[in-house]
């Protein structure tokens, strides 16, 4: 197998991958608070948290420690595991009330 | 040229991610976020973290995504078009993201990070990881069958046809 | 008889009266409560004789019951009963007048439901004056001279069904008790200063003072206050001639015997203190001079039969302030005692004269009496005589002490006082005329009714008669006697400060007084004997209105004092309780509420604000974290 | 780690059971499960403890936060009961799931890799995602459950996020890991990781969600949500301070009391207009978290009984609250306030056991309500916070407000009151939580060195 | 047995009885209940000597953490209030027979309990266990007034509840900071505060967290607006209750504090007496124009605590001992009086003091009680208002002589407002329909003696009592004058 070059760790500092996940993460932020469709809004949700995978999996190679690449692993335990029982109640609450838009979730406030 | 690669696919992550959150249209969301997750999985590739590029596109492009595609299909959302009227909840969105990041990259210019001495290439091999995943982690490993099961039940209760039974 | 027991004698008795009256007064005949009631002072009187016989050089009685409580830490108050020369004479007057007019209202009040219970009263009031008088210390002087106020209270009100009579009740206690405020804190300025309220122990402890020492000043005015109240002088006189709503014995116990004196009291115990206060006499000089001038003036064209007495009073009372004023101490207590004897057979004759004119008190309805009632037609005239300062009734001598006093002192007081007296002479025949003379210009109906009172009535008539005759016999001015009895007998607790006036004065005065009688007499008949009734309601004009509406000072004093406070409670109670103080305080409470409503919108129910929401927030605690860093 | 495996097991057995149509057994084997694990921790077993690798640990005060766990569990499972009429499926679901959500519980409070914190904290979030969407067919319910699972995961991204920083900063996802020197990366995670957490116990600004989700679950998984959640929150938030508050920076502590005093401030205002009962509680939870916060703020080894004391008297308190909200509904279909008028005279009971929970958490003497705050003030106080002490005190006057109008409302008579009577096992339950409250109340060193 | 802790569990006793027993009996037991915690009491009395130590003590640790025992005891101070306490209960309870198909078993269980609340009170003897019998007394009258008050009872009550506790929110800040600058992880009984020494600064914040939580409770000007709205819609026989006892609480308070905070005190006498003062006449004020005989009573109550406090405030020991005493006489007095509006109301339901005009010619006896009553009010001499009032007038007249004046003039409102109150109520013609008023019954004939007889007598004979309140005083330690 080919072996991952130092490469990497000589022309790319850590910073960076954390400034890439950084961006990603506020980019799925920015989503999350934009977007008005339940389902988008998840898929946001989703690219923040494979933002911080990837923080997880670039400290793990340049701190040459597996952990981060473990939690890796269980966040998309998680994530698969969310994703199901939050489809599940997207498509129950599209039965109740018809509709996926995310502003009209508001009967319960004041 | 490594590092060529690396911004190339920088870049392109960031421009797909951003693709996903502007488009109008649920489908090619979903689309751009297929080839965000196959991005992250090339810098994974990158980083010389084979297992999880691998398990990020099946788990994540293959599965997740197709129960999302799945989703938008059957509840026939695909013509769903969002309007959007305000461009005030945009200007928000990108300040405070902007700030967020401003702020993330301070605390980093603040901190030194620590400098590992070796690196092993077979790190990110699932040989490696296998041995640490049941050795070191047994125990969130097996708790997350727990997650599982849960999510499984969960699902079931919530799709399944809520009927009245006379009580006893 | 041992003193101890003699002092219980003069105290309890009266109280004992009133618990039996008061309690089971009315499981008691009426004959029973009236001599129960009258044994009280009349035991008193007696035992006072007893004490005052067995003792003559009477040396001065200190009797403590117990400890009443204490003031501070360490200076006791005690119920105890102090005994002189000064509260000899004092108990004199009132257990001896009081006594007379206890068994006169026994025949007076004869009809009235209230009968044990007017006897309880008398019987209290009668206590709490002997309280004042007898009291060792300041505050148990002071717990009877409250106590004057409110029997004055229960038995102005006595007739309580009446709502003008109630009002009159609390007028007189309010006045009163402005009056007793600046008493009490004249109490405590002496019980700071000398660290003690026994009369005793501070009248010792004034050798070190100087005269005009401005804290001595303030005490005195203030005690001076509570004399005004209690002794009706301008300002706080106005209760006096309202006081006149209860039955006829009362005026003639308040005003005659014992409370309205009890101030005159007070200034007499305190002599010594207020002698080292020149400033604080002047003041009372002057306030006496202007009540007897002022009293005087509106008693002119007052028709109530009473209330024309009541005003007499007032003036007469001016008179012994302004006794007082020129520290001839020893003299106002000689008018007291004189004006006890006449004021209370003035007043007990016109109860007379109301009681056989069945309670009808406009001297308007009246004249002619003189054919039907005799005897109070007689001893009236003897108490006008004697009030009017004709020789040689008890008032003669007792004024004419009064003026010369004054005459050395102030001359221009001296002036004030003898119109004062002029005054007095007229509307006290005009009441004497218009009165028992000439025709009867009431109903025919009550004419027919008209009768002499029982003997009951007119014994302590009589009795008080033969006092307004001979009473001034007690203190013959120098020109007629080498002794004068009362200053003598008085001289170990009051030491005046007076001069002696020259004898040509004193013939000039005595003269010029007769002089002045007889014309005024004459004067008097000629107008009021024969007046028909018309003449009475005549609207009056100019002075003569004034002093009718007896100088606006009921108007006056509303005005100042009474409305304005209402309308300030009122104020406070409508307005500033429920808008200002409620509202403020109930402000944050309000502002909450309403905040509560006005935030409601930022819990939207919209996922994005929340989330928006979590990360504003989340940015704010970074962006304070990163700078703080 | 054997309660862990009972846990798991029975509710395993229990979503089995679903499928016999027996549904009167589900209920008391669950709640047998709850109290076996109790019973495991209570007593010490330390069977298959080696397999937590250091991952987790059973110390003292985790094991209070997990009894504490397990007892409340214990007091919600039998009122699954309503939950019979749609059968012995659902039943079973239910049962299990709140069951299976008990292991994130105990998960989070006594975990020392943040992986387990994540964990746990996924499982025990997502059950009740689940959980708050048990009414399918109510609007309020979906809409409850989608609100709670939208922010839920966006808070958990953030939780992640912040965790993945401590490991980029620390290169561990141990919390005793030795850091040379606290940067400012770190820092930032321990604010994204404190966030993550905030958002479970519901302090301001991460509370939004709280009172919509409260409103709109079925009564019974709101009182879970109030209280195991809270519990478990609050046991990972000590967690992580008793660890890793050598680290913070001192200025985590301001943050902390303001978060705290603006938690009290808002909610308390908040809950004035609020006419839903539950929705009330709801605000009323947070204002309460506040002063748990203060209680947490600065963390003396010695004073975890502070923080537990104050948990046991909310809960038990919240608990009753949350019931009496419970029958209510059952009786009048809603928990509009309205609903509560003339309570005392249609049914004293239930009357006078919200009347002491709510005197408890409003800190009424002689309540547990009151203790909890003493401590917590007095603890305050003696380092030196005053400030911190007379703001939350004047500020939990304003609760005063709301909880005794509810008060108000019970004992003033209305014209129709048809007596009713809450059944006996419940009346029992329910005067045991009154009784606890005033017992611990009068009677502090009891429950206190229980806790120590 | 000799413990004082019987006599606070004495009244639980009872009302558990109430609980366990049928509704018919629970008047009696309650009434026998708080009969027996008086007789009790007076037993405790007996044995009571004066001393500056407490007796009766009762400690065990109770709180963990403060380390605060909960702690009662007799002391020369708190018998004056549980004697108060203990005499208006069964008058409260005698009062509220007549209404006794409209009272179920609930209120006499929460009198008692507020019997015990308020005995456990007045006996407590470190601060902590007296902040939490402060609070807890509040409830069972909260509840009492919320089921058994008049139309507008809801919006009285909750105003009654939310100032109260504000109140006694700062006062547990207070408490709490006092307890972090001592720095000791101690709390001790009240002779151990008072030794404290604590610098001026910090006694002024002490001060301002008690005084006003003192000054909701009593009430004092302008924290009154609570009091009004209660006594009027409140439940009366309660009111009573609350008007003669609940009333002291906030002044009793200040007394227990008052060697805490004393340099506070005297360094800020002067305002703090104005603002008594000032409440004073404008309660005095205030009333002089109600109609209504409750609120006139309430107004009537804030000027007394105005003067009361105003004692307390000039921090000398005539102040303090009238202040100590006046406390037991208006308890006394305003019990009387507010039972006597009680029977008058419960016999005309109408609130006006016009309501029952005429009334003393067919009712003398009642009329008697009732001046001698007023008389008590106004200060009369040899009544026991007036030992109180001279007392506290003359501290403040050791402190200054125009505020004495001031205060003073209390005396001529007192005497305006309370005899047109009795006047209009008892004088003047009858009014038709109470010409079938039911006579003063027997019951109410011996509570109006016994009341009658206690005023007189502690007027008569006041000198033990006021040995005890010097008793007291004695203990404050930096009083700056003798007298």
């Amino acid at each position: 197998m080919e072996t991952a070059s130092p490469e990497i760790f000589s022309s790319i500092p850590l910073t960076h991958y954390i400034l890439l996940s950084t961006t990603l993460f506020v980019i799925g932020l920015i989503g999350v608070m934009v977007r008005k469709n339940i389902i988008i809004v998840f898929m946001c949700i989703e690219i923040m948290l494979n933002a911080a995978n990837l923080m997880l999996t670039a400290t793990s190679v340049y701190y040459n420690n597996p952990g981060g690449q473990i939690m890796v692993f269980f966040t998309m335990t998680v994530a698969a595991a969310e994703v199901a029982v939050g489809l599940a109640i997207i498509v129950m609450a599209f039965k109740n009330l018809n509709t996926t838009n995310i502003d009209l979730f508001n009967k319960l406030k004041g | 040229m490594i590092d060529k690669v690396f911004y190339f696919l920088s870049i392109a992550t960031v421009i797909s991610a951003t693709l996903v959150v502007v488009s109008k249209h649920p489908i090619k969301s979903v689309l751009f976020l297929v080839l965000t997750f196959f991005l992250i999985s090339a810098h994974y590739v990158l980083l010389n973290a084979q297992f999880l590029a691998m398990v990020n596109i099946v788990v994540y492009a293959g599965a997740i995504m197709v129960l999302f595609l799945f989703v938008i299909m059957f509840l026939n959302l695909n013509k769903e078009i969002e309007q959007h009227k305000s461009l005030i909840p945009w200007f928000i969105a990108i300040i405070s993201g902007g700030c967020f990041l401003l702020i993330t990259m301070s605390a980093l210019s603040k901190t030194e990070l620590i400098s590992s001495v070796e690196h092993s290439s077979s790190l990110g091999l699932v040989e490696n990881l296998g041995n640490v995943l049941y050795k070191e982690y047994l125990l969130p490993m097996e708790l997350s069958a727990v997650l599982f099961l849960i999510a499984m039940a969960g699902v079931v209760l919530l799709s399944r046809k809520e009927k009245i039974v006379d009580t006893k | 008889m041992n003193p101890e027991i003699l002092i219980h004698l003069i105290i309890w008795p009266t109280f004992i009266g009133f618990i039996i009256n008061g309690l089971f007064g009315s499981m008691l005949s009426k004959t029973a409560s009236g001599i129960i009631a009258c044994a009280g002072p009349l035991i008193g009187f007696l035992a006072t004789l007893y004490l005052y016989l067995t003792n003559p050089l009477l040396e001065a009685i200190n009797y403590s019951y117990y400890n009443w409580f204490s003031i501070g830490l360490a200076n006791p108050v005690n119920f105890s009963i102090y005994i002189d020369h000064l509260t000899i004479l004092m108990l004199f007057i009132v257990t001896g007048v009081g006594t007379l007019i206890h068994v006169y209202s026994i025949g007076y009040m004869h009809e009235d439901k209230g009968f044990s219970r007017f006897f309880a009263y008398l019987n209290l009031f009668l206590f709490s004056m002997l309280l004042l008088i007898t009291g060792s210390n300041l505050i148990l002087l002071f717990a009877g001279w409250e106590g004057v106020g409110l029997c004055s209270f229960l038995l102005i009100g006595f007739w309580f069904k009446n709502p003008e009579y109630n009002k009159a009740a609390r007028k007189a206690f309010v006045m009163n008790r402005i009056g007793d405020l600046g008493f009490i804190l004249g109490i405590f300025l002496l019980a700071i200063k000398f660290n003690s309220v026994d009369i005793v122990k501070i009248q010792g402890s004034f050798a070190n003072l100087s005269m005009n020492d401005p804290s001595i000043i303030l005490i005195t005015i203030l005690l001076f206050i509570g004399v005004c109240g209690k002794s009706a002088q301008i300002p706080l006189f106005t209760w006096l001639p309202d006081a006149m709503a209860g039955p006829t014995p009362v005026s003639a116990l308040i005003h005659a015997a014992t409370m309205v004196t009890a101030g005159i009291y007070l200034v007499a115990r305190m002599n010594i203190l207020f002698s080292l206060a020149p400033f604080t006499l002047n003041v009372i000089l002057f306030v006496g001079v202007a009540t007897a001038i002022i009293a005087a003036t509106i008693a002119l064209k007052q028709n109530d039969i009473k209330k024309v007495l009541a005003y007499s009073t007032v003036s007469q009372l001016g008179y012994m302030a302004s006794a007082l004023g020129v520290a001839a101490y020893s003299t106002a207590i000689f008018h007291v005692m004189t004006h006890a004897f006449f004021k209370a057979l003035l007043f007990l004759s016109a109860g007379s004269v109301i009681h056989g004119l069945h309670g009808e008190q406009d001297i308007k309805n009246m004249g002619g009496l003189k054919k039907k009632m005799f005897w109070t037609h007689l001893v009236f005239l003897i108490g006008t005589l004697a009030i009017t300062g004709c020789p040689p009734f008890a008032g003669f001598f007792s004024k004419d002490e009064i003026l010369s006093s004054v005459y050395s002192w102030n001359f221009w007081a001296f002036v004030g006082l003898s119109f004062a007296s002029i005054c007095t002479a007229w509307y006290m025949f005009r009441l004497y005329f218009s009165t028992f003379h000439g025709e009867f210009r009431g109903d025919k109906h009550v004419w027919n009714h008209v009768h002499e009172s029982s003997w009951i009535m007119l014994f302590p008539l009589v009795v008080l008669a033969i006092l307004s005759i001979l009473g001034g016999f007690a203190g013959m001015p120098e020109i007629l006697s080498e002794r004068h009895f009362l200053h003598d007998f008085l001289k170990y607790n009051v030491v005046d400060h007076t001069h002696h006036v020259n004898h040509f004065f004193e013939y000039c005065l005595w003269s010029v007084t007769v002089l002045a009688l007889a014309i005024i007499v004459w004067l008097t008949y000629n107008r009021y004997a024969k007046s028909s009734k018309e003449k009475f309601e005549l609207e009056p004009t100019g002075f003569s209105k004034l002093f009718a509406n007896k100088y606006y000072l009921d108007e006056i004093f509303a005005n100042i004092f009474t409305n304005p406070l209402k309308r300030l409670g009122s104020w406070f109670k409508n307005t500033f309780d429920s808008k200002v103080i409620d509202i403020l305080v109930q402000l944050p409470g309000n502002t909450l509420d309403k905040a509560s409503i006005e935030l409601k919108p930022i819990q939207s129910g919209n996922i994005s604000w929340y989330i928006i929401s979590i990360l504003v927030g989340l940015i704010f605690f970074a962006i304070l974290f990163l700078v703080k860093l | 780690m054997l309660s862990i495996v009972i846990l798991t097991i029975f509710a395993t057995v229990v979503l089995y059971l679903g499928f016999l149509k027996n549904r009167n057994i589900i209920i008391p084997i669950a709640l047998f499960a709850v109290l076996l694990a109790a019973y495991c921790l209570l007593s010490n077993q330390n069977l298959w403890n080696n397999w937590f690798m250091n991952m987790m640990e059973i110390k003292d005060s985790s094991k209070a936060f997990s009894l504490l766990i397990l007892f409340t569990a214990a007091c919600i499972i039998p009122f699954l009961n309503v939950f019979k009429k749609r059968g012995s499926e659902e039943l079973a679901d239910f049962s299990g799931i709140l069951l299976y959500s008990l292991i994130g519980g105990i998960m989070m409070v006594s975990y020392s890799d943040l992986i387990i914190l994540f964990l746990g904290l996924e499982i025990l979030s997502i059950a009740m995602y689940i959980l708050a969407g048990a009414d399918r067919k109510k609007i309020s319910s979906s809409e409850a459950s989608m609100k709670y699972f939208i922010i839920g995961a966006f808070a958990s991204a953030i939780l992640l996020f912040g965790i993945s920083l401590y490991y980029a900063s620390s290169g561990s996802f141990r919390l005793d890991v030795t850091v040379v020197h606290s940067s400012a990366l770190l820092n930032l995670s321990y604010l994204l990781i404190f966030c993550g957490l905030a958002f479970k116990i519901a302090l301001v600004p991460f509370h939004f969600w709280a009172p919509d989700v409260y409103q709109g679950t079925p009564t019974i998984f709101t009182a879970t949500m109030a209280t195991i959640v809270k519990i478990s929150a609050f046991g990972a938030l000590y967690q992580f301070i008793r660890i890793c508050g050598a680290n913070m920076s001192e200025w985590l502590y301001w943050l902390l009391s303001f978060v705290a005093i603006l938690s009290i401030f808002l909610a308390n205002i908040m809950a004035i207009s609020q006419h839903s009962v539950k929705r009330l509680l709801a605000y009323s939870g947070i204002a309460q978290a506040g002063f748990i916060l203060i209680g947490l703020l600065q963390f003396q080894p010695d004073k975890t009984w502070i923080i537990l004391y104050y948990l046991v008297a909310y809960t038990l308190a919240s608990l009753a609250c949350f019931f009496a909200c419970h029958f209510i509904e059952v009786k009048n279909g809603n928990d509009d306030h309205s609903a509560f008028k003339g309570l005392y005279y249609s049914n004293p009971f239930l009357a006078i056991v919200l009347s002491i929970a709510l005197i408890s958490l409003s800190g009424g003497p002689l309540t547990a309500g009151f203790m909890a705050k003493l401590f917590v003030l007095t603890n305050a106080a003696q380092i030196g916070n005053i400030a911190l002490v007379v703001f939350a005190l004047i500020l939990a006057v304003i609760s005063l407000y709301y909880y005794f109008r509810i008060i108000n409302l019970m004992f003033t008579r209305t014209n129709i009151e048809h007596s009713w009577q809450v059944d006996m096992p419940y009346k029992g339950l329910l005067a045991l939580l009154s009784i606890g409250t005033l017992v611990a109340g009068i009677a502090p060193y009891l429950l206190v060195n229980l806790l120590k | 047995m000799d413990s004082i802790l019987s006599l606070i569990l004495f009244p639980l006793f009872f009302a558990l009885l109430i609980a366990f027993l049928n509704k018919k009996y629970a008047a009696g037991i309650a009434l026998t209940g708080s009969g027996l915690s008086l007789f009790y009491f007076l037993y405790l009395l007996s044995g009571f000597k004066n001393s500056l130590k407490v007796l009766n003590e009762f400690s065990i640790p109770w709180i963990p953490g403060i380390e605060a025992e909960l702690h009662f005891g007799l002391d020369s101070l708190s018998i004056f209030m549980l004697l108060l306490t203990c005499l208006v209960f069964p008058i409260g309870i005698l009062a509220s027979m007549k209404y006794e198909e409209h009272r179920s078993k609930s209120y006499y269980i929460l009198l008692l309990i507020g019997l015990t609340a308020l005995l456990g009170f007045f006996s407590a003897q470190n601060d902590i266990t007296f902040y939490v019998f402060f609070e807890l007394a509040l409830i069972p009258f909260y509840f009492i007034i919320l089921m058994y008050g008049g139309s507008n009872r809801k919006k009285a009550v909750f105003k009654f509840l939310m100032f109260t506790v504000f109140g006694s929110f700062l006062m547990l800040a207070a408490i709490i900071y006092f307890h972090s600058l001592t720095g000791i992880n101690k709390t001790s009984d009240w002779a151990m505060l008072y030794d404290m020494e604590i610098s001026l600064s910090a006694q002024t914040w002490i001060l301002a967290g008690i005084f006003i939580a003192f000054a909701i409770k009593s009430p004092l000007f302008p924290f009154h607006t609570w009091q009004a709205d209660l006594y009027s819609e409140g439940d009366r026989p309660t009111i009573i209750i609350i008007a003669a006892v609940l009333s002291k609480m906030g002044l009793f308070g200040l007394l227990r504090f008052f060697n805490v905070v004393d340099d506070a005190i005297l360094h800020y006498q002067m305002p703090l007496i104005i603002l008594c003062l000032i409440g004073i006449i404008y309660a005095a004020l205030v009333a002089w124009r109600q109609s209504s005989m409750s609120r006139l009573l309430a107004y009537s109550s804030l000027s007394h605590m105005g003067m009361i406090a105003a004692g307390i405030l000039t921090a000398s020991i005539s102040g303090l001992q009238g202040s100590i005493f006046q406390m037991l006489s208006h308890g006394i007095v305003a019990a009387g009086l507010f039972f006597i509006v009680d029977l008058i109301m419960f016999r005309t339901n109408n609130s006006s003091i016009y309501g029952s005009a005429g009334i003393a010619s067919t009712q003398p006896k009642l009329a008697t009680y009732f001046f001698l009553l007023c008389l008590a009010s106004v200060g009369l001499p040899l009544t026991s208002g007036f030992i109180g009032e001279f007392d506290i007038l003359l501290g403040l007249a050791n402190t200054n002589i125009y505020l004495s004046a001031i205060a003073g003039l209390s005396l001529i409102f007192g005497a305006i407002y309370t005899l047109r109150f009795y006047q209009k109520s008892m004088f003047g013609e009858m009014i038709e329909s109470n010409n079938e008023w039911a006579p003063i019954t027997l019951n109410e004939d011996y509570v109006l003696i016994i009341l009658v007889i206690l005023v007189l007598a502690f007027g008569f004979f006041p000198s033990s009592w006021l040995d005890l309140a010097d008793q007291a005083t004695a203990s404050f330690v930096h009083l700056k004058s003798k007298i």
